[in-house]
């Protein structure tokens, strides 16, 4: 699994760093999806992989060894941030609306003309 | 007393800043500042005859008024004070000329011409001023150093409404503000050599190390190590800039902009000196050295000549008063570089008082008189006046007396000191004979210039007839010839003077010429008696020093035979080089005057900085969006690769992957078509859908690596994200253009690194042992702490005590088996709580960006998704699939079957939305999950029914609900404070009830209704707002 | 009735999900109602207030009408795959699909979205759409016969029969 | 339980794994729109199928909520894009 | 074989079977050659697979809860798919994508037998 | 009082949600919101003598002991910071509520967004626990890009999607690292890691995490290679709460720097060998671009974002110095820097309120008319500038002197090149907006606003009262560095004695 993860954490690294340099702001917030994606997966990651793990749910009635769970670190660290990449996504949507809304403008290349600080 | 007579000056400047001045009369500030300088003269006057009862000084074996407190003992920085005979002298002199001038101001500047400020700044630089000669620490020398840069600068810039004042205060600034962090540097190099040295019986003491009489005392170790060239070369570079020494004088004439009484004050009398007196205080350590007689020697007969020369081809006299002035300081300057070896024995020279007093004297006279010719005659250029004796009886006299000092006529302070320079530099002896002869013959042909413009300044303006009559007339042909036409108001050469255009030529008030005239006349009485001026400044030159014998033993024709000769001849070629004078001018100006040094700063300041600033500008920052994030990657991978580099960072070996896992290679396998599809398809909606499949394998992943609860929120978080970006993207331009479509190798090629930094970090902290290691001294790992305390307590009442919270042990448990959900709430609670704020702070931020200023430009908006997608011929394959030739229109209304059916389904979503709410603290779910459920289901609602049918959701308040939600969480997070726990503990309870069986509850389960009423409201206002556009 | 069917299937999802506890019913009882009346367009939201309750009898055949609907339900979908199957299977194509139109005029909006439904997973048969005035379902078949109409508007006299 | 042994399970997980090959097929090469939207559907399904046949073989019942989500998601993202591509706006 | 062996050989058949029908509705995805025909294969083969594996994976492990999940996810799921398809198709009407009339339909006329009535035509 | 150190962090929460009820009223929210704002400030200066007193203060969050639950600590450094904070948030606040954006905006949320903003803040600087570090990041950075794009206009929403879009990267830079600290070492509480990275003994992994914490923060705080999201983006900011942004946010991301080195990574063998030079470099590279950006533009606040960036260059010098004068020295300059940018954030707001616009080609000859304005600028410029005696001068002398005894004299020369082109640039705001023939543009208001000069002034005589008191300052920096290079003292008040035994355990067997 060490290697199986590590090959996705790459796939998606290397497709959330590319499209975060494209040119179409769009293609940017895929870009931070995906990078927020290959994040989760790093974390999710750092618990470590054994076969014989169950959830970190723990059940009363089977005296089980604490080992026989998966690490819950990890993934509670994830939930907090999958929550924050959302909120920080949804905001971001928006704000490439209202961008291209006021400059017509996906590809952000020009500074907004300063007279328009009026 | 000395912090008072410091402080004084700053106070009576606070005082001027804060008067109320619409209501006062503008004749004030120029009352309070005289009141001010008197008051200081007061105070000099006490200490100086009032016998120091303080302790004796140690080094210097004398005694002085002194001061002491720390401020910064650290860094080298105490407020130390002193009193000795340098800083007596100048304190002197600072406060005597400054009272001169300071009437005379009051009588010169125009009321209306911002009196408040003009004064107030002069205060300032009085206070400085007196700063610097009363330092004993280097460092405190240098703060007032730098202050009266800066109020010289303020000052020059007075009349900031002409581009030439600016102008020459931005290069006054700029040269000695160079000087002084050069000066700084040196002084932090001091500190360092100091603080590193190490002699028998040394001992470094931070908060002395820069007196100083401890530099001094310490010169051994300044001199003796490696750095101390340089340390003196910046030091000097600070004293030559302050003090205009070539190649740095050319900012002083620029300075001339000022108005005169300042022109008089800071660039003739008193600031210029600085550098001169910092000389003094370093000359004693320095003075065996050859360097510094090849440096300060050489700085000093140079600038002597350059300024000589300038000055003599000065069509204004200002500007020939201030090159006079660069030249002067030169002398002063060269006093000190003749220092090395003199003939009379290993002795160095006293200090140059007389040299300063007399320059100042006199140099600070006719920068008055310059004023009040150009009050009076209203041009300063000496090639339009002539005659003036007529009008102006009075200035004539002062002029010609002062002029007579400033050549170094016989008779007058003036000539005691010359010839007290003559003495050194003829007595000069040096290793080479370059030096030797080489030095005093460059002063002496310099001192031939000052003759000739002394006769200048004395002859040209008063005698023979007007060179141009049109001055006698009412014109204001001065003002234009100054080429700043443009303001009237404020222009003429001076406030005052604007107002006097009427008059024709007239001698100056004797407001004007009463100053003047007292300093001209010190001139003459210093001069007849020199001897007993000798007597009172001898002591003031610290003996140890200067070595016991210092003193000046000053007298008329001290050396008869080599000097008087040396006079004569300098008097005879000096009034032939006055008769050439024009000649020469004219001659000068016709070749261009080269003025190297102004043009090589203007080409470093004015060009080679601003370009180099440009462009830096241009290639470090960009607009580009994609520019910056590119570089920004590129930058931190190659950080990051840099450092695995460095660090020797290795993987661990490969691990072989379990049979049964081999199936999760597809879902990464079908991630990279995905992906492709992601980055290159050209509609914007095929894009978003091909991401979809990759958000479920995550879900995938999360389900391998065990973790339900993420597997849940991904799904959800993934179909709220799908919603909002739909709901946007019609706002969109739908396709991509072609030149989008591009293949960026450089994009790719730093992404490739990232990613393989990424997955290398990755794969090398899977194979760390150290995770799950336990912590500390047997202490159980994170993980296993959260497993093992998550539903039972396993606090014991000695652990409780250990953290300070004694009798906590029974509560203590997370009560839940879900240990995802219960770090949520409690372990890392804290985490969950700032994680809703943000989703808060988001859902408000989508309210600002939609309500806000919301202006529209309809050419900007690109509506009309229908159509641009529906007919786009690379989705409809026009091979496969050809237009239907039906008449088949539009629906007008939504879809029958969605909203008869599709308005069932939401209500499984949210019972089942409860069901995740109460299971999850013993089950995958939770608030969040609950949350994102019910959003997830109110938006079904919204897109089965359309807004007709939802009234209430299209009016409810989300941000209250928001609001109710961070109440909720704050409180549970702040109620246990009242019971004097830490915020957010949580209990839990067991209960029973009749018929219905027993539960549970953990008033974490309050912390979880505060995150699902927060997450409702958040998701839910971001909908409301986006489907209501 | 509609609401109390559809409150049924709320408070047995939730029972189902979360435990068969006494409890867990209360609860589940509470939360159905208060989402079925803070949603009003959720079936039953008018008429949940009425306290209508049928006779056992009535019930009684709603519930025999139920179960045939559902076993003539369950035989059309799983012939509806076996069909798909065949035709998947075996190399030949045999399908000639038609969009065919069905009268739906004589029934309700609900009654019309549960026939889409039921057409949708019955053999070779797929509801594509409702025309705007409600009075025809257009349907897609794969084997378009004569009677294919005819047999499509089958269910609805199940469906009528049964509520 | 033990009769679900590893072959088999591998089988499934195979047999799933094609279904999940081809339903992508369609997704990223279309050719139409509403084709991949439509398999997205499938997709979530098989996806479904796969954690469920997974929890089988790991012996927790912890995944069958994803389950469920999975199908609401599917379900809720392809009505959501219809709506989209037949008005231009989700919610209207 | 005691009864939960056959329970639990059933449930395994029932995966398999729900498997098969999986497999046919992808197969017939890309098999079949227009988008209406499509939807045919995916909204009822792999609904009706998903029936199968999901009561024969919880029936397999066996406690209640997950049975109860997996009627509701199914129960869910019938309701769903239908409408799922009729907007797919309804869109697809609206985008004038033409069902073709047989399998070799490349190029074809309007369906002859196909009279569809235009709303509001009249 | 437990929980006496969250006071900052929860009381401007409970503010933000009570102007969340409050939306309907403006006057209402500035009642709730100034309260908040001027308490902040005794209440920061209250703690900062707690700790000054009794040491490092630490909540443990739901009572968890230190290394598992989340612990809030504040030691000296956070303390600073909290002050600061504290007195800009207020002189931020007062700013707004003098009238210096329109009511309509005001009335949306911006008090309640500011209040987060501040909670956030004083939560970064309070928290020791790196992932709850992240997540206050995340509160910080959410609530500046909303208010940043709150106007909408004037090209905000680009520049803000810009400064949100290099943030995000950074905080997913963020994520892994603290994913990865987790992983490589088994702690996410910033003490308990700085013992197990000394236990671990593992240089190559701590210098990658350290070196990917350094790019996270190192991005927040806008050095060199990563500051793109910075200068145009803050001008564009609310006027008022851009003082707040430009005085603490980017020194947030160099706190993180302060505390996370000297806690983490001193250990001789990383710091010396890879993150000295690193930082260093990175330093000189800030402060030279910066300053040279600066000194190309022709908007006040442009110069004045170029101008963070530059002297961000000079806390990230100090840190590369590494040693207690050098870290003391940073904190100074921190002080100093962070009042001082921030009011002269607010003159040129308060230019742009009364006058229109803050271009230096459109505004001219504001001496004449604002005396007190230009005393004001001439103020906090010339303590940007670093002119003795006002503040900016010990902190900068400090750093050369330190930098000169450590050996460091190339980058002691870089920071004094920076000197003397920031008091250019200083000065050509001078020169073109302060002196001049008066110039006004032609879409001035027709009613000024004083009120907004005096929030100014009052910041400035902050500043003007940490150079009278600049002996007593550099004291409580010394101490607070003494604190941050002594990490005993952070691990004993976090984990207690077992702690401070392993730490001290690691570091005996770390020694040859």
């Amino acid at each position: 699994m060490e290697l199986l993860i590590t090959l996705f954490v790459f796939v998606l690294y290397f497709g959330g760093f590319y499209l975060m340099m494209r040119r179409h702001v769009f293609e940017v917030l895929l870009g931070t999806l995906l990078l927020t994606h290959a994040t989760s997966m790093l974390l999710i990651a750092m618990g470590g992989w054994k076969p014989e793990e169950r959830p970190p749910i723990l059940v009363p009635s089977a005296e089980l060894p604490l080992s026989a769970y998966a690490d819950p670190v990890p993934q509670a660290l994830i939930l907090t941030a999958i929550v924050i990449g959302f909120g920080v996504t949804a905001y971001l949507v928006v704000l490439i609306m209202r961008g291209n809304e006021e400059m017509n403008d996906m590809e952000m290349t020009e500074r907004p003309r300063e007279e328009d600080e009026a | 007393m000395l912090p008072f007579l410091l402080l004084l000056p700053f106070f009576g400047a606070a005082l001027l800043m804060l008067l109320p001045r619409e209501r006062l009369s503008p004749l004030i500030p120029a009352q309070a500042t005289v009141m001010v300088t008197l008051g200081c003269l007061a105070l000099l006057g006490v200490a100086t005859f009032l016998p120091p009862s303080l302790e004796l000084q140690e080094i210097t074996g004398e005694r002085f008024h002194h001061f002491h407190a720390d401020w910064m003992p650290s860094i080298g920085l105490t407020f130390s004070l002193w009193l000795d005979g340098p800083a007596l002298f100048f304190c002197w002199m600072v406060l005597g000329i400054g009272l001169l001038i300071f009437v005379y101001a009051g009588f010169y500047m125009d009321p209306a011409d911002s009196p408040w400020r003009f004064f107030g700044t002069m205060m300032l630089f009085m206070g400085s001023m007196l700063g610097v000669v009363m330092s004993r620490n280097a460092l405190l020398m240098f703060v007032f150093w730098e202050l009266t840069s800066l109020t010289s600068f303020i000052l020059i810039g007075h009349w900031h409404h002409k581009e030439s004042a600016r102008k020459g205060a931005m290069r006054a600034l700029v040269v000695t503000g160079l000087g002084g962090l050069c000066l700084m540097a040196g002084i932090a190099g001091y500190f360092w050599i100091l603080s590193t040295a190490s002699a028998p019986g040394y001992v470094f003491d931070p908060s002395t190390a820069l007196n100083w009489d401890s530099l001094w005392a310490n010169r051994e170790l300044l001199l003796n190590h490696p750095a101390s060239v340089a340390c003196l070369m910046l030091v000097l570079l600070g004293a030559f800039t302050k003090s205009a020494q070539f190649p740095f004088h050319f900012w002083l004439p620029g300075a001339m902009e000022a108005p005169t009484p300042v022109s008089a004050f800071l660039h003739a009398a008193t600031m210029v000196k600085a550098g001169i007196y910092l000389l003094g205080r370093l000359y004693p350590i320095y003075w065996s050295w050859e360097l510094w007689l090849i440096l300060v020697g050489s700085a000093g007969v140079i600038t002597m000549l350059v300024g000589g020369f300038m000055a003599m081809t000065s069509r204004d006299l200002k500007q020939l008063l201030a090159h006079s002035t660069v030249s002067q300081l030169g002398l002063l300057t060269a006093y000190y570089g003749f220092g090395f070896d003199r003939a009379g024995g290993d002795k160095p020279l006293p200090m140059d008082l007389l040299l300063v007093l007399s320059h100042a004297m006199f140099k600070g006279a006719l920068f008055m008189i310059v004023g009040v010719i150009d009050h009076g005659a209203h041009t300063r250029e000496w090639t339009r006046l002539g005659g003036l004796r007529k009008y102006m009886p009075v200035t004539t006299v002062l002029t010609i007396v002062a002029c007579a000092s400033m050549a170094g006529f016989p008779l007058t302070f003036g000539f005691v000191a010359k010839e007290l320079f003559l003495k050194t530099a003829l007595s000069l002896h040096a290793s080479s004979p370059l030096l030797a002869y080489g030095l005093p013959a460059v002063a002496i042909i310099a001192s031939l210039f000052t003759v000739a413009y002394s006769l200048r300044m004395a002859v040209s303006p008063f005698f023979g007839k007007p060179r141009d009559p049109s001055i006698h007339e009412h014109d204001i042909y001065s003002i234009e010839e100054r080429g700043d036409a443009e303001d009237d108001a404020h222009d003429g050469s001076d406030g005052a003077a604007s107002h006097a255009h009427a008059a024709g030529v007239h001698e100056g008030g004797p407001g004007l010429l009463i100053p003047p005239g007292i300093l001209v006349l010190a001139c003459l009485v210093a001069g007849f008696w020199s001897p007993f001026l000798g007597d009172l400044l001898s002591p003031l030159v610290n003996a140890p020093f200067y070595g016991t014998e210092s003193g000046f033993t000053v007298a008329f024709f001290h050396h008869a035979d080599k000097l008087l000769w040396t006079a004569v001849f300098l008097f005879g070629v000096g009034v032939l080089v006055f008769l050439a004078g024009k000649r020469i001018m004219e001659s000068y100006e016709r070749a261009g005057s080269p003025a190297i040094f102004r043009h090589a700063y203007e080409a470093i300041f004015d060009r080679a900085i601003p370009s180099l600033a440009a462009w830096t500008a241009r290639t470090s920052q960009t607009p580009s969006l994609r520019r910056s994030i590119a570089v920004f990657f590129a930058a931190a991978f190659g950080i990051v690769v840099a450092a695995m580099g460095y660090s020797g960072f290795g993987l661990p070996g490969a691990i072989a992957i379990p049979a049964g896992l081999w199936m999760a290679t597809l879902p990464i396998a079908l991630t990279l078509p995905c992906l492709w599809v992601a980055a290159t398809h050209r509609v914007l909606l095929v894009r978003v859908l091909a991401m979809a499949p990759i958000g479920f394998f995550v879900a995938m992943f999360f389900v391998f690596f065990r973790a339900p609860d993420l597997a849940l929120t991904q799904i959800l978080v993934e179909v709220v994200i799908l919603i909002v970006l739909l709901m946007v993207l019609f706002r969109l331009p739908q396709r991509f253009e072609p030149r989008q479509l591009r293949f960026d190798p450089t994009a790719g090629a730093i992404a490739l690194v990232g990613a393989l930094v990424m997955a290398a970090l990755t794969y090398s902290a899977m194979g760390s042992p150290w995770r799950h290691a336990p912590t500390l001294e047997g202490q159980p790992s994170v993980r296993d702490y959260y497993l093992g305390n998550a539903k039972y307590p396993a606090m014991t009442s000695e652990e409780a005590a250990a953290i300070g919270y004694p009798g906590a042990s029974n509560m203590r448990s997370g009560g839940g088996t879900n240990v995802v959900n219960v770090t949520l709430v409690d372990f890392r609670g804290i985490d969950t709580f700032g994680e809703i704020i943000v989703l808060g702070i988001s859902a408000i931020g989508v309210l600002c960006l939609l309500t806000v200023n919301r202006r529209r430009r309809s050419d900007n908006w690109r509506g009309g998704a229908l159509d641009d997608v529906g007919h786009v011929s690379d989705i409809v394959n026009p091979e496969t699939h050809r237009q239907l030739e039906m008449p088949y229109r539009a629906w007008p209304s939504p879809s029958l079957l969605l909203s008869e059916i599709g308005r069932l389904a939401p209500g499984f979503v949210l019972i089942f939305a409860a069901v995740l709410f109460f299971a999850g603290h013993n089950a995958p779910g939770g608030g969040f999950i609950a949350g994102l459920m019910v959003s997830v289901g109110l938006a079904m609602v919204l897109i089965a029914v359309s807004w007709t049918r939802s009234r209430h959701l299209e009016r409810f308040d989300f941000v209250r609900l928001i609001g109710v939600g961070l109440l909720v969480a704050l409180l549970t997070v702040v109620v246990p404070e009242l019971f004097g726990l830490p915020f957010l503990t949580s209990g839990h309870w067991h209960f029973h009830l009749p018929l219905l069986g027993g539960g549970e509850f953990a008033t974490a389960a309050i912390f979880d209704l505060g995150v699902f009423l927060l997450v409702v409201g958040a998701t839910m206002l971001v909908v409301q707002k986006l489907g209501k556009e | 009735m509609k609401g109390y069917l559809y409150l049924l299937i709320l408070v047995v999802g939730y029972v189902l999900v979360a435990g068969v506890t006494p409890m867990n019913a209360l609860f589940a009882a509470v939360i159905a109602v208060a989402i079925i009346k803070a949603m009003p367009q959720f079936p039953g939201h008018e008429k949940l207030s009425l306290p209508g309750i049928a006779s056992p009898a009535r019930m009684g055949r709603i519930a025999a009408n139920l179960a045939a609907f559902s076993w003539d339900f369950i035989v059309d979908l799983t012939m509806a795959n076996l069909v798909i199957a065949w035709e998947v299977w075996t190399p030949r194509d045999r399908y000639r699909p038609r969009l065919v139109e069905v009268k739906v005029d004589d029934l309700s909006d609900f009654e019309t979205a549960m026939l889409a439904s039921r057409i949708t997973l019955t053999p070779g048969t797929l509801s594509i759409d409702v025309t705007e005035d409600r009075q025809t379902l257009i349907v897609h078949a794969m084997y378009p016969g004569e009677d294919t109409e005819a047999s499509l508007r089958r269910p609805i006299d199940l469906l009528r029969k049964g509520l | 339980m033990e009769y679900f042994t590893l072959p088999l399970q591998l089988a499934a997980l195979a047999i799933l794994g094609l279904s999940l090959v081809l339903v992508m097929y369609r997704v990223l090469h279309g050719p139409h729109i509403l084709d991949r939207v439509m398999c997205i559907d499938g997709v979530a399904l098989i996806v479904v199928c796969l954690i469920a046949v997974w929890n089988v073989r790991s012996g927790t019942t912890f995944f069958f909520d994803s389950i469920l989500l999975l199908a609401i998601a599917g379900f809720v993202s392809t009505v959501a894009v219809c709506k989209y591509l037949e008005r231009g706006d989700v919610i209207e | 074989m005691s009864l939960s062996d056959a329970l639990s050989i059933l449930c395994i058949a029932l995966i398999f079977a729900g498997l098969f029908f999986v497999l046919t509705g992808t197969i017939g995805v890309l098999k079949f050659k227009d988008l209406y025909t499509r939807m045919h294969a995916i909204s009822k083969g792999t609904t009706f697979g998903f029936m199968f594996v999901l009561i024969g994976c919880a029936g397999l492990m066996g406690t209640p809860m997950d049975m109860g999940k997996a009627l509701l996810a199914i129960l869910f799921q019938f309701l769903t798919a239908p409408i799922a398809s009729h907007m797919v198709g309804r869109v697809a009407m609206k985008k004038g994508i033409r069902p073709i009339s047989s399998p070799d339909d490349e190029a074809p006329g309007v369906p002859a037998s196909t009279v569809i009535r235009a709303p509001g035509a009249e | 009082m437990t929980n006496l150190i969250l006071t900052p962090i929860l009381l401007p929460m409970a503010g933000a949600v009570a102007c969340l009820f409050l939306r309907g009223s403006l006057g209402a929210q500035r009642t709730v919101a100034g309260a908040i704002a001027t308490a902040m400030v005794p209440l920061a200066l209250y703690l900062l003598s707690l700790v000054w007193r009794d040491g490092i203060q630490v909540v443990r969050a739901s009572m968890w002991p230190g290394g598992y639950g989340i612990v809030f600590a504040l030691d000296l450094l956070g303390a600073v910071m909290l002050c600061l904070a504290a007195v800009t948030f207020a002189a931020s606040w007062w700013f707004v509520a003098a009238g210096a954006m329109p009511r309509a905006q005001e009335k949306a949320l911006v008090h309640p967004l500011f209040l987060l903003l501040g909670a956030g803040v004083n939560w970064a600087f309070t928290t020791g626990d790196l992932f709850n570090l992240f997540v206050s990041f995340e509160i910080i950075l959410l609530s500046s890009y909303v208010l940043l794009a709150h106007e909408n206009g004037r090209g905000q929403t680009r520049e803000g999607l810009k400064f949100m879009l290099l943030n995000m990267i950074a905080s997913i830079f963020f994520l892994a690292s603290a994913g990865l600290a987790y992983g490589m070492f088994g702690a996410l509480n910033m003490a308990d890691l700085a013992v197990r990275i000394a236990q671990a003994g593992q240089p190559a992994a701590a210098t990658v995490l350290g070196t990917m914490l350094f790019l996270t923060f190192g991005a927040k705080a806008a050095v060199f290679p990563l500051f793109f999201w910075m200068p145009d983006a803050y001008p564009k900011a609310p006027r008022g709460i851009v003082a707040y942004f430009s005085g603490i946010l980017t020194k947030v991301g160099v706190y993180c720097l302060y505390r996370m080195f000297p806690l983490m990574f001193p250990a001789a063998e990383t710091f010396a060998g890879w993150f000295q030079p690193l930082i260093l470099a990175v330093g000189a590279g800030t402060m030279l671009v910066g300053v040279l950006c600066a000194l190309s533009q022709m908007t006040m606040k442009r110069i004045l974002s170029f101008h963070i960036i530059s002297q961000i260059g000079y806390m990230i010098f100090a840190l590369g110095i590494f040693t207690k004068l050098g870290l003391a020295a940073g904190i100074f300059f921190i002080i100093h820097q962070i009042i001082v940018k921030a009011s002269m954030f607010l003159v040129a707001d308060a230019v742009e309120v009364n006058e229109g616009s803050q271009e230096l080609s459109k505004v001219g000859g504001l001496v004449a008319v604002y005396p007190g304005l230009a005393v004001i600028f001439l103020f906090a410029s010339l303590s940007l500038a670093g002119i003795p005696p006002l503040s900016g001068f010990y902190g900068k002398y400090a750093l050369v002197v330190e930098g000169l005894v450590r050996g460091h004299t190339f980058y002691v020369v870089v920071s004094l090149v920076t000197s003397i082109l920031t008091l250019m640039s200083m000065m050509k705001i001078w020169r073109y907006a302060f002196w001049r023939d008066r110039i006004r543009p032609a879409n001035a208001p027709v009613h000024g606003n004083r009120g907004v000069i005096v929030a100014t002034g009052a910041l400035v005589a902050v500043s003007i009262v940490v150079a009278v008191f600049s002996g007593p300052i550099m004291r409580l920096s010394t101490a607070t560095a003494e604190q941050m290079i002594d990490r005993e003292q952070y691990v004993f008040a976090v984990l207690g004695d077992r702690g401070l035994a392993a730490l001290r355990a690691a570091e005996e067997a770390s020694k040859p």
